[in-house]
Parts: C-alpha cells; sequence; structure tokens
C-alpha cells in the first residue's frame, strides 16, 4: 500500500482524510483504486485521459513527468499537489 | 517625438534671431542632458534646437580682476579637472562632480543644469551662495541678474523671447571665502537629490562675515535662505550658532512629499546637510 | 565537500573557459533583440492606456491612418477572440483569453501602459507620432494597487467575468482569484506547547527585474501564413506556443528565432510585442519590429509582486520548531498568478517544522500582469519567515546560525507541502557560513561618528525545476563537436552545457561549439528559467555526448571490421582493447565515416533537481541623521549542486545578491493614488551602481544533486532570496529596529528612529 | 503654426577611425544614427534617458550617452564605438580581461563599460577600486552586481602596464 495525501481542497470539499492508503501498478490504476474509495476525487485529479492541467504528483520526493503511466514499484508515498507555475501566465 | 530643426550658430546674435524667431517652439542645446529627454518625453513641442556650443565665448573659462567667468554650455568635467578651479571654487566644483555620472559630465553644464530650473538642480544653490551673476543676451542687449532671481517655477526661468543665458560670472573673494555643497541622495551617484544644501562662508578676524546658505528640492525652485544666512553673519562659527543656521534653515523649507522623498525627511535631511556644508565651508576657508 | 555521483576527476568541469559566445559580446556583433534589420522593415509602436483601470468605449484610428508614413494600425478586434482554458500544468498556466488580453485589451484596461492599438510606419519617429493620433474614449473606473484594497469588500473588481478558486469553491466578483491552503500536522497543539510565538507581518512593494534591453518583438507573416518571430526571449518555445495561441495558430506555422537576450530574470518569459509586429506584418506584407522604451518596461511589463505576508512561528524551551503559520497575500498584477504555490513551497523550506499551515492568496489588481522574478515569491515570503526566525534569536539570545542548523531542514526533512527532501545541501551551507572569514571578523562596532553598523544572517531556497530540453551534436570532420540547443543563453549557458558534453567525451571545452538555434531547428525545450538549464538542457548533452560515444564506437567497428564490444573510447581516441595499434582521433573518425556523418541527439524531461539554498551574511553601515544605507561587506554562500563553470556560477551568486540588496534598500514601485507608477525610469528606479556595492564574496558548497550526473543544482535563483532579510536583520542589528516593509529606504528608517525615541 | 519643415542633414564625422558622410534627421540621437543610419548596433539602448550608459560613446576623448548627443552634433568630430576596440592584432587588453574574468553575462551593458573603462584607463593606468566604481557608476549592470567587472578592470589596467 501506498500513503497518499491529496491536496486541502479536495480533503476538505470531498472529507477524504489527511493520509489515506492506495495501491495501484501504475499512477492511472492508483487513481482508479482511490476514486473507488472515495468518489469524486479522480474528477479533481484527470482531465481527459491525463493528469489534470495544474495538478501534479509527487512519488517519493520527486514529481512525475510521465503522469498517470509512471509505474510505482517501491513507492511509499504520493502527494498530489497544485502544479507550481514558474513560467508564462 | 515632434520633428525640429538644429541650428548651431557662432555669434551671439545669430542665435538671438533664431530664438526669436521661433519664440517658445524654440530651445537652446548645450549639453543637451535635459532638454533631449524632456523633447522625447513630450514635455514640450520644439520646432527648432540651437546649439550654442559653437559660439566661442560660451564654452570658455576666463579669469578676470573680479571675476571667474563660465561660459553657460561649458562642461561640467571642464571645471572639475581645472585645478586653479578647484582650488578656488570647492564648492562649484562639488555641484559640477555631482551631476550625473562621468557621461552626463562630459556634456552637461552649470548654465543648462541652471536654464532648466529644477527644483532638485545640482548646481544652483552652489550658484546662488557664489553670489553668481548671470549674463543674458537677447533682442533688447545684454543684461546681468543675479543668480538667485534666474528661477521662477519649477523648470520655469527669467529668460524672455530671444533670451539666452551666455555666461555665468562667479565673483572672487578676497578673504578666506569657501563653499561647499552636499545632497541627500539613496543611493551613492546617478540620482537626483531628495534634498541638497549649499553654502557660503567667509572668514575675518574669527567671525564669519559672510554666510549664504541654498536648499535644493524642499520648494519650488532652488531657494536662497537669506533669514537662515544672516544668523551667522559677525558671529563666531561655533556648534551653537552653526545649529541655529541649520535649524532656521530647516523652517524655510517648504518640501512636498514625493516618490523621492517625505517631508518630514527632506526637512530633516536639510537640516542635517546645512550644518555639514557649513562645517565643510569653514575648513574649506580655513577656519 | 561530498563527491560527486560520477565520483571522479573531471577535466573540463569546475574549470573557467572562455565562453564560447563571449567574444561576439565583447566586441558588439553580438545580436540582441532590438539590433535586427530585414529588408522593407517598418517599425512598429503602440498606443498605451494612460488610466489604470477603465472601460474602453471606443477606438478612433482614423486620423493615424491618415497620416504620411503610415501603413497599418490595429486594435484589439484584429487578434481572435479566445475562450477561458486552462493550459498545461507546468511552466505555462494560466489562461489563453487573458494571454491575448494582456498583448492587447478588447474592452478593459488594467493597468496603466496596457496596450490598446498599435501602428507600422516607416520609422520609428513616425510610428510614435501616428501613435499619439489614436483616440481612445475611454469609461475610467476606480483602481486597485494592493492586496489590501482589492480584498476590501467594496472593491472595484478587475474581472467580472472570472471566478476565483477559493479552496475549490468558485466564487464570482472577487479579486481573490485563488486562495490555497497546504496544512501538515496539528499547528493549534503546536503553538499551544510553545514556549515563545513570534509573529510578524511584512509588507513588501512591487518590484522590477530590472533587465537593461527592453523587449522587442519582429515578425514576418507571410503568404502561406506562416509567421517568423525575432525576438529577444528566455524560452523560443514558450513564445511559439504563447504566439501561436493569441494569434489562433498551428505551432508549426509559427517559427521564433531567439536573439541575443539582455538579461531576464524571469521576466522575458511573457510575450508582449510578437504578435502585435504579427499583425501588423500580415496587414502591411513586410517585416515588422516593435521596441519598448525603457518607461514601456516598467509599466506594462514583468514586476515581481508586491503584497503582505505574515508568519508566526512557535518554539519550545529548547529552541525547537514546533509549529509555523504563514498568510500570504500577493499581488498577480491584473491576471490572475502570483507564484502562491511557489510561496507556499517556499515559505518553510529552510526549518524542519513538524506542524504546520499555510494559507495564501493569489490577488489580481491594477499593476502590469506579474511575471516571475528570479525565485518568484520566494524572497517575499523569505523575508517574513527569516525576520520571525531572528526576531526568535534576539529574544533567547541563540545564535543565529546554531538556532538554524537545530532546526535545519536536511534529507528526509517533510516539507511545507508534504514531500520529504531528497540530498539537500543546507546544512553545509551554514556550517560553512559559520566557518566562512566573514562571520568570525568582528563588525567593526566603533565606526565613524553619527554611524552605527550591524551584521545579519538570512537563508533562502529555491527549488529548480526540471522539464523538456534537447540538444543535437554533430561531428565535425575536424574532430570538434556541432552543439545544437534551444536554450536561449542568458547568462553563460552555452558554456555550462557545451562543457558538460565536453567532459563526456574528454575533449576540451573549446572543442565543443555550442549553438542556439531557432524553434524549427531543434526538439522542444523550455525556457531558461526555474533554474533549470544548466541542470537539463546539460543533462540532454550529457545523454548526447554518450551517444555519440555510441555512434562513434559503432562507425570504428565498421571501419576496422571488428566486434564494437572490442573498442573502447577515451579523451577524443577509439582504441581497440586488443590492438593497441588500432587507435583513432577524432578527426580520423569523422573523416569520411562508414554510413554517415556521426551525428546524435537526446531529449530529456526531468523532475526537479534537488533544492537550492542559500546562506548570505551582510554587514551594513547606517548614517542615524540621514537613514542612508551603505553595505559594507556582503557574503553568498550557497550549495551550486555542482559548479560546471564556478565562474559563471559566482556570477550568479554575486548578481542574485545584488538585485536582492537594491529590493532590500531602494527598489520599489512608487505608485500613485490613481496607479500609475511614478518612478518609470532608471533615475527613480533606484537599482544598485557600481557605487552602491562592495565586492560581494562567494563561497560555493557542493552537495550534489542526486537527480543530475555530474550533481547540478541550479544557481541562479537562490541568491535572490536572503538578501532582504539579511539586510532587515542588519538594520534590526544596527539600531535596534525591526523595518518590515521594503523598500527599507532611507525616510523609513529615520522614521523608525524617531519613533523609537 | 505651420507645419514645420525638417529636412535630414549632410554630416562628416569619423566612427572607429573611419571618415565618412552621413544623412541624417536633425532630432534623432547619435545613438540611433549609430545604430539606424551607420549600423553598427554594438552600441545598445537601455533607457534612453541618461540613465544607464549601455549607450556610451566616446567623443573626442571624452565618453557621453550617445542618446542625449544629436546625430547632427558629430559634424567633424571623432567617435569611438566597441566595434573600434579590437585591431587585428586581437582585442583590447579590457575585452579579454572581460572575458577571462567572467565580467559579463546578458552581454547587453558589455558594450558601454567597455568603452567607459577605456577612456578610464587611457587617461589613469591605474585605478583604485573605489576610482573605477565611481567612474562605471552611469554605467548600470543587472547581471553581475559589477564584482567581476571591477576585478577585470583592475586586471586590464595591471596587464596593460
Amino acid at each position: 500500500m501506498i500513503k497518499i495525501f491529496l491536496p486541502y481542497k479536495i480533503r476538505e470539499n470531498l472529507d477524504v482524510p489527511t493520509e489515506i492508503e492506495a495501491y495501484g501498478s501504475n499512477l492511472r490504476n492508483l487513481i482508479d483504486h482511490i476514486e473507488d474509495m472515495y468518489p469524486g476525487v479522480k474528477e479533481y485529479l484527470v482531465d481527459e485521459g491525463k493528469l489534470r492541467p495544474g495538478m501534479s504528483a509527487v512519488i517519493d520526493g520527486k514529481t512525475t513527468r510521465l503522469g498517470l503511466i509512471h509505474k510505482l514499484d517501491n513507492v511509499a508515498e504520493i502527494h498530489f499537489l497544485p502544479s507550481i507555475a514558474g513560467g508564462s501566465k | 517625438m515632434h520633428p525640429f530643426n538644429y541650428y548651431a550658430p557662432e555669434t551671439v546674435e545669430e542665435a538671438i534671431e533664431i530664438l526669436s524667431k521661433y519664440g517658445d517652439r524654440a530651445r537652446c542645446l548645450a549639453g543637451g542632458t535635459d532638454v533631449l529627454v524632456q523633447a522625447r518625453g513630450e514635455k514640450f513641442e520644439l520646432d527648432a534646437i540651437v546649439d550654442i556650443k559653437k559660439i566661442p565665448q560660451l564654452t570658455k573659462l576666463e579669469w578676470t580682476d573680479s571675476y571667474l567667468i563660465v561660459g553657460a554650455a561649458t562642461p561640467c568635467h571642464i571645471l572639475y579637472e581645472d585645478s586653479k578651479v578647484c582650488e578656488v571654487f570647492p564648492g562649484i566644483v562639488d555641484s559640477a562632480f555631482l551631476i550625473g555620472g562621468i557621461q552626463i559630465q562630459s556634456r552637461a553644464s552649470l548654465g543648462g543644469n541652471l536654464c532648466n530650473a529644477s527644483p532638485s538642480a545640482d548646481a544652483i544653490c552652489s550658484l546662488i551662495v557664489h553670489e553668481v551673476i548671470c549674463e543674458i543676451a537677447g533682442p533688447k542687449g545684454v543684461r546681468e541678474i543675479p543668480v538667485e532671481d534666474m528661477c521662477t517655477g519649477p523648470g520655469k526661468n527669467a529668460l524672455t523671447e530671444g533670451e539666452f543665458l551666455v555666461s555665468l560670472k562667479i565673483p572672487l573673494k578676497k578673504g578666506e571665502f569657501s563653499a561647499s555643497y552636499e545632497r541627500f541622495i539613496p543611493r551613492n551617484e546617478m540620482d537626483i537629490a531628495v534634498a541638497a544644501v549649499a553654502s557660503s562662508v567667509e572668514l575675518s578676524d574669527g567671525k564669519v562675515s559672510s554666510c549664504r546658505v541654498a536648499l535644493a528640492a524642499v520648494g519650488p525652485t532652488p531657494i536662497f535662505a537669506k533669514e537662515a544666512s544672516e544668523l551667522l553673519v559677525g558671529k563666531e562659527p561655533t556648534h551653537e550658532n552653526i545649529k541655529k543656521v541649520s535649524e532656521k534653515a530647516k523652517d524655510i523649507a517648504s518640501p512636498i512629499a514625493d516618490m523621492r522623498g517625505t517631508v518630514e525627511h527632506r526637512k530633516d535631511l536639510i537640516k542635517v546637510l546645512t550644518r555639514r556644508t557649513i562645517e565643510k565651508a569653514l575648513e574649506r576657508a580655513g577656519g | 565537500m561530498v563527491s560527486t555521483p560520477e565520483n571522479k576527476n573531471y577535466k573540463v568541469i569546475g574549470t573557467r573557459p572562455i565562453r564560447h559566445d563571449g567574444y561576439d559580446k565583447v566586441t558588439g556583433r553580438a545580436q540582441y533583440g532590438a539590433d535586427i534589420k530585414l529588408p522593407g522593415m517598418l517599425t512598429g509602436a503602440v498606443a498605451r492606456s494612460p488610466y489604470a483601470h477603465a472601460k474602453i468605449k471606443s477606438i478612433d484610428t482614423s486620423e493615424a491612418e491618415k497620416m504620411d508614413g503610415v501603413f497599418a494600425v490595429m486594435t484589439a478586434k484584429d487578434l481572435p477572440r479566445l475562450g477561458d482554458v486552462v493550459r498545461g500544468n507546468s511552466e505555462e498556466s494560466g489562461s489563453e483569453k487573458h494571454l491575448s488580453e494582456n498583448v492587447m485589451a478588447f474592452d478593459k484596461v488594467l493597468y496603466k501602459g496596457h496596450v490598446v492599438a498599435a501602428v507600422a510606419a516607416k520609422d520609428q519617429n513616425t510610428a510614435f507620432e501616428a501613435v499619439k493620433k489614436i483616440k481612445v474614449d475611454y469609461e475610467v473606473l476606480k483602481p486597485v494597487i494592493d492586496v489590501d484594497q482589492a480584498m476590501a469588500k467594496d472593491a472595484s473588481i478587475l474581472h467580472e467575468d472570472y471566478s476565483g478558486d477559493h479552496l475549490g469553491k468558485k466564487v464570482k466578483n472577487t479579486n481573490i482569484a485563488a486562495h490555497v491552503r497546504h496544512e501538515n500536522g496539528d499547528i493549534d497543539n503546536g503553538f499551544e506547547k510553545s514556549d515563545l510565538v513570534v509573529e510578524k507581518e511584512v509588507d513588501m512593494q512591487t518590484v522590477h527585474q530590472g533587465y537593461l534591453e527592453p523587449h522587442s518583438g519582429t515578425a514576418v507573416w507571410d503568404e502561406e501564413d506562416r509567421v517568423k518571430v525575432w525576438t529577444s526571449t528566455q524560452g523560443s518555445f514558450a513564445v511559439r506556443d504563447s504566439v501561436s495561441k493569441v494569434l489562433d495558430l498551428d505551432v508549426s506555422r509559427v517559427k521564433v528565432t531567439p536573439m541575443e537576450i539582455g538579461g531576464g530574470f524571469g521576466g522575458k518569459i511573457p510575450i508582449y510585442l510578437e504578435p502585435i509586429s504579427a499583425v501588423l506584418s500580415k496587414k502591411t506584407r513586410r517585416p515588422v519590429k516593435t521596441l519598448m522604451s525603457r518607461t514601456d518596461v516598467f509599466d506594462a511589463t514583468g514586476p515581481g509582486p508586491g503584497g503582505k505576508v505574515k508568519v508566526k512561528i512557535g518554539i519550545d524551551s529548547e529552541g525547537k520548531i514546533l509549529a509555523a503559520y504563514a498568510d500570504i497575500r500577493l499581488e498577480a498584477g491584473a491576471y490572475p498568478e502570483a507564484f502562491i504555490e511557489a510561496a507556499a513551497k517556499c515559505v518553510f523550506s529552510c526549518y524542519d517544522v513538524p506542524s504546520m499551515k499555510i494559507d495564501a492568496y493569489d490577488v489580481v489588481v491594477n499593476k502590469p500582469s506579474s511575471a516571475p522574478y528570479r525565485a518568484p515569491a520566494s524572497p517575499q515570503v523569505a523575508f517574513a519567515t527569516e525576520t520571525v526566525v531572528d526576531e526568535i534569536c534576539n529574544i533567547k539570545g541563540y545564535d543565529p546560525i546554531d538556532f538554524r542548523l537545530k532546526n535545519v531542514a536536511e534529507k528526509g526533512t517533510r516539507t511545507a507541502l508534504g514531500p520529504k527532501y531528497r540530498t539537500i545541501g543546507l546544512k553545509e551551507c551554514l556550517e560553512a557560513a559559520k566557518d566562512s572569514d566573514h562571520w568570525k571578523s568582528n563588525l567593526d562596532s566603533n565606526p565613524k561618528p553619527g554611524k552605527k553598523r550591524g551584521r545579519g544572517i538570512a537563508s533562502g531556497y529555491w527549488f529548480n525545476i526540471g522539464f523538456k530540453s534537447s540538444v543535437n551534436l554533430s561531428l565535425n570532420p575536424d574532430g570538434k563537436v556541432a552543439l545544437i540547443e534551444g536554450s536561449t543563453d542568458i547568462g553563460g549557458s552555452r558554456a555550462s552545457i557545451a562543457m558538460q558534453a565536453a567532459e563526456v567525451l574528454g575533449i576540451p571545452a573549446e572543442d565543443v561549439r555550442p549553438s542556439v538555434v531557432d524553434t524549427d531547428s531543434i526538439g522542444i525545450t523550455d525556457v531558461t528559467g526555474g533554474s533549470r538549464t544548466t541542470y537539463a538542457t546539460g543533462y540532454a548533452a550529457y545523454n548526447a555526448a554518450h551517444k555519440l560515444i555510441e555512434q562513434i564506437i559503432e562507425k570504428s567497428a565498421l571501419k576496422w571490421d571488428i566486434n564494437k564490444d572490442q573498442i573502447e573510447y577515451s579523451d577524443g581516441v577509439v582504441k581497440s582493447k586488443a590492438d593497441s595499434e588500432l587507435k583513432m582521433t577524432l578527426k580520423e573518425i569523422a573523416d569520411d565515416p562508414p554510413g554517415g556523418p556521426i551525428v546524435s541527439s537526446a531529449s530529456v524531461d526531468l523532475e526537479e533537481a534537488g533544492g537550492g539554498f542559500a546562506v548570505h551574511i551582510a554587514d551594513l553601515e547606517i548614517d542615524e541623521e540621514t537613514g542612508k544605507t551603505d553595505i559594507v561587506n556582503y557574503t553568498a554562500i550557497q550549495d551550486v549542486g555542482k559548479a560546471i563553470h564556478p565562474s559563471y556560477v559566482e556570477g550568479q551568486m554575486q548578481g542574485g545578491a545584488a538585485q536582492g540588496i537594491g529590493w532590500a534598500l531602494n527598489e520599489e514601485y512608487f505608485m500613485s493614488d490613481d496607479g500609475i507608477m511614478l518612478n518609470s525610469s532608471y533615475l527613480d528606479y533606484r537599482m544598485p551602481t557600481s557605487l552602491d556595492l562592495p565586492m560581494i564574496n562567494t563561497i560555493m558548497v557542493e552537495v550534489p544533486s542526486e537527480e543530475h550526473p555530474y550533481g547540478v543544482r541550479g544557481v541562479g535563483e537562490p541568491p535572490i532570496v536572503p538578501p532582504v532579510p539579511a539586510i532587515g536583520n542588519a538594520i534590526n542589528n544596527a539600531l535596534g529596529l525591526r523595518l518590515l516593509s521594503t523598500p527599507m529606504k532611507p525616510s523609513r528608517i529615520t522614521e523608525a528612529l524617531k519613533r523609537k525615541k | 503654426m505651420a507645419e514645420n519643415k525638417v529636412k535630414k542633414v549632410a554630416v562628416n564625422t569619423t566612427i572607429n577611425g573611419e571618415e565618412m558622410d552621413i544623412l541624417v534627421d536633425p532630432y534623432v540621437s547619435l545613438l540611433e544614427t549609430l545604430r539606424e543610419v551607420v549600423g553598427i548596433t554594438g552600441t545598445k539602448e537601455g533607457c534612453n534617458d541618461g540613465n544607464c550608459g549601455a549607450c556610451t560613446v566616446n567623443l573626442d576623448g571624452r565618453i557621453v550617452d550617445s542618446c542625449l548627443v544629436l546625430g547632427v552634433e558629430v559634424e567633424g568630430k571623432n567617435i569611438e564605438t566597441v566595434e573600434g576596440m579590437a585591431n587585428p592584432d586581437g582585442l583590447h587588453p579590457l575585452q579579454q580581461a572581460f572575458l577571462e574574468e567572467a565580467a559579463l553575462q546578458c552581454g547587453i551593458c558589455t558594450p558601454g563599460f567597455l568603452v567607459s573603462a577605456k577612456a578610464l584607463l587611457d587617461n589613469e593606468p591605474d585605478p583604485s577600486e573605489e576610482r573605477i566604481r565611481h567612474w562605471l557608476a552611469g554605467n548600470l549592470c543587472r547581471c553581475t552586481g559589477y564584482d567581476k567587472i571591477v576585478k577585470a578592470v583592475t586586471k586590464a589596467s595591471k596587464e596593460s602596464k
């Protein structure tokens, strides 16, 4: 099981605990598993088959650049966070 | 920018003719460090710019028995690179050495700084405390006015149509005279004075026989702080007496608050700078 | 310090070769944005709003159109109206609509200097004169110019059509574009258990990146509806994307050629003039170049956000931090995005904080749309945190370095947003600071009469972004290597990228010749920003160089007709492992290699390169009578991962420090109540001159990043973070006064001194 | 007021040792004249109001901000720009020192700094750090913090002795 931390606004609006546990062979499956437990979360995380713009997934301290196809081998924790803009508006 | 023509007369008469023809749609060009910026910034529209640097007396330094005559378009560096000027008029040199950076000092002139009549001008206070006389040429001939009468408002001067400033006559003093100019800026260079003071003193038998204090950036024009200056005349230059002058100068200052400074800060600075410039002038005068 | 991941002695990395583009830049040959000249080129000029907030009722361009020498006039009617689509999830968030409206206002102007129309004319003066003849009828609205005004109940609203996202709820009629929260642990409990709680709120004025080169944009729109753009930018691909969106063209129809760039610091990521020149070119069928004046740059381009930040920290009796809270309100300018997520990530980044909560607000105001400025939002939050930390140390009598070491963030520490740090070097920086000559020196406590001296210290952080970069290499017949990249070179990155390829190939840096090319000539490369270029494009160069070696070995195998396993490559020579006689130099293999020339290419899409930390020590002297502050000694310490070209790393540290010093002491947008910037010139926007700074000592600490083969971390951004609090802390040390607003200018110092008396 | 007829003016001047005749609008700056009429773009515009020094050129032995000089004013004068600093034998010692000391980052201010510094060293072969900083205060640099620029000028002064 992987420890999952969702952004404050998702937790607040869907009444999700600060820390939950889920599993999946990759990020896509993992999000589906979370959705089974907490319906509505996926809508916040996924858009048109990709990680939603403005959302990022930090897998053991590293922000994935592969998105939903990121394989989850030996992963301890994942933080879903608003992505950080640093460029053009 | 509104397109203008360029004239470079070689005589005073020629310059007057062109200036008279164009009236307020012409300006003199000395160093250009103010006039070109203002023309570009659409502060005014010009049809003609009159480069006065080709008139020989406009860029000349001349020592007579009574005066140092500085051509109105003489660039600042000429003054501070002249060892005699540095020795006799360190207060003037203070100003010449502070206007802009080295590039600006290659071009900018005391005369231009005066005619531009900025409330924060670096040269004008020094000219005031040296009792400089402005020699003005115009359609009706040459006239002279004391420098403190030159500025009539922010960016406004006493020149009338067709007139221009030919030279600045700095009187030579016989006694123990000197002067000092200091401005306050937040940086160390390339800045406009938040407040500035020039002071001159003349000593005789350990007493101040004459004193002039002038203030900049604390009124619509640089101010000759006459009432403050008089407080030191006939007195010994003690801390206590200098303090009275500084406090009076602070009272005279009537600054506005703007991006460069607050009213309170400017008034406080006048007090500090008055004391510092008088002390410096005294030191230079040998007191 | 720590050994680098590849753990070997480098031949090229860590040396200081002359940068490849240096010769062009010291001789005046280098072509910057404004230097381009194309046959038949016209000059563009724009009309700008004199008001900070107004509705556009009508625009009459007829007088301008009639002028001699005017070829075309445009307004926003000539641009496609775009919807409100959120783009991308990386460096390009925001909305297309806002992107387009910021280029040229459609219905409403939101800041003084907002572009409303443009002309193309035969020369600059004609274009300027024509602009004066454009008549715009405005309905002037009340502006909001700071976060307090913008967040007030009855505030004038900038975007009536826009919903703010307040903790996930859509809210209409608000200037708060976003409110986000991060929570970690139980802060109520943390504060309750605290022995000491200190809270401070800082107020920072808007500042500008101040790059010396004004923006420009040159474009040609051809008969095939292809647009060629020449511009000075931090990211040619970002310009391509933005221009294609604003003009509603496929990206492949837009080709961007980056000119040399005269400084950016984040401010040359957004587009401004490029689509305008393109539309003017479409109308005139001629190339059009449009330039900004210095005042335009201040009025209408990328300031760094001002705003207010409140920080509260609680410690136990042993001096361990128990809880921290931050309330961050930053000005986005006219359009949303004030880097509040970055602010949240940075605010407590230097400390191990067991419980924390962060509220951050992205607030639109009637100022130019803010752009990234070197570690965007990190200096703002660091000012608050580092001030509170300094105050804690003062109250408790703690040594400021020891307190920071006691609470230091290191590998495994949970960060404010949740994830744990990978290898970082803050602790090493603090130790280096403690060991520095500067820290050990006596602060001259007996300066000239009327002057007081003080010393301050502060830490700062910036995470380095990764993202996409591409590099192509080709081995020339003379055995030298051409390196093609897409990262515009803002301060020596050609050298630092080429050096990484040279290191892999074992050849001198000067034998790898880097070229920065247009968007048709290289794979996608993200912006030169976020401290990513030497890291990510350098990584692509590293990979491409390894691929080039594979090619060299493969072709040598063909040439010698032996198995490639039998071949080894090192330092520019291919050798047979079996036959010592069998060897070739790069020149020899490059001469007619079998099966075609030797080329390689590589691209990467990287994660963050572990964070970068800096610790700065500032000594200053204050004239108590005038409030004038002079920096008398300054030391910048930074974990640079691995310094590829140490001179340019030092340069980044010194330049960042200098900007931070300017920010601390004098720089600000001085606004009128009407929302007009009154000091929009270099005369009154007081950036430091050479006479305002001392030599800036640098101490490079090398704790290699885990994510890069040479351990590179970005170095450009951390050094702007500590100066503001370091100087604030030094002023407090000198005078016993806390200045909580920037700039800490002379009048503020004298006012505070008077209040104290 | 009737429309003011403005005609271009023929100017004979010497730029980097080359005497030339050029035709300029009387209201354009020397900076614009160099860049647009003569076609040499090493001299840069940073502010166009004399506060950044990016457009510094040497005019008859003195450095000036070329944005604050009119093109028509240079009749009969001698102008040196960054393009005239190197000669066929190589770079000027200042240019070499700027490269070796990494005294430039973006490089846009570099031409102005080089022209200014050359005028200093032409007259004062061994300036102090304070003197160099004072002389260069009219040239803004936003990238370097000036440290390496001051070091490069010092180095060039030592080497050209």
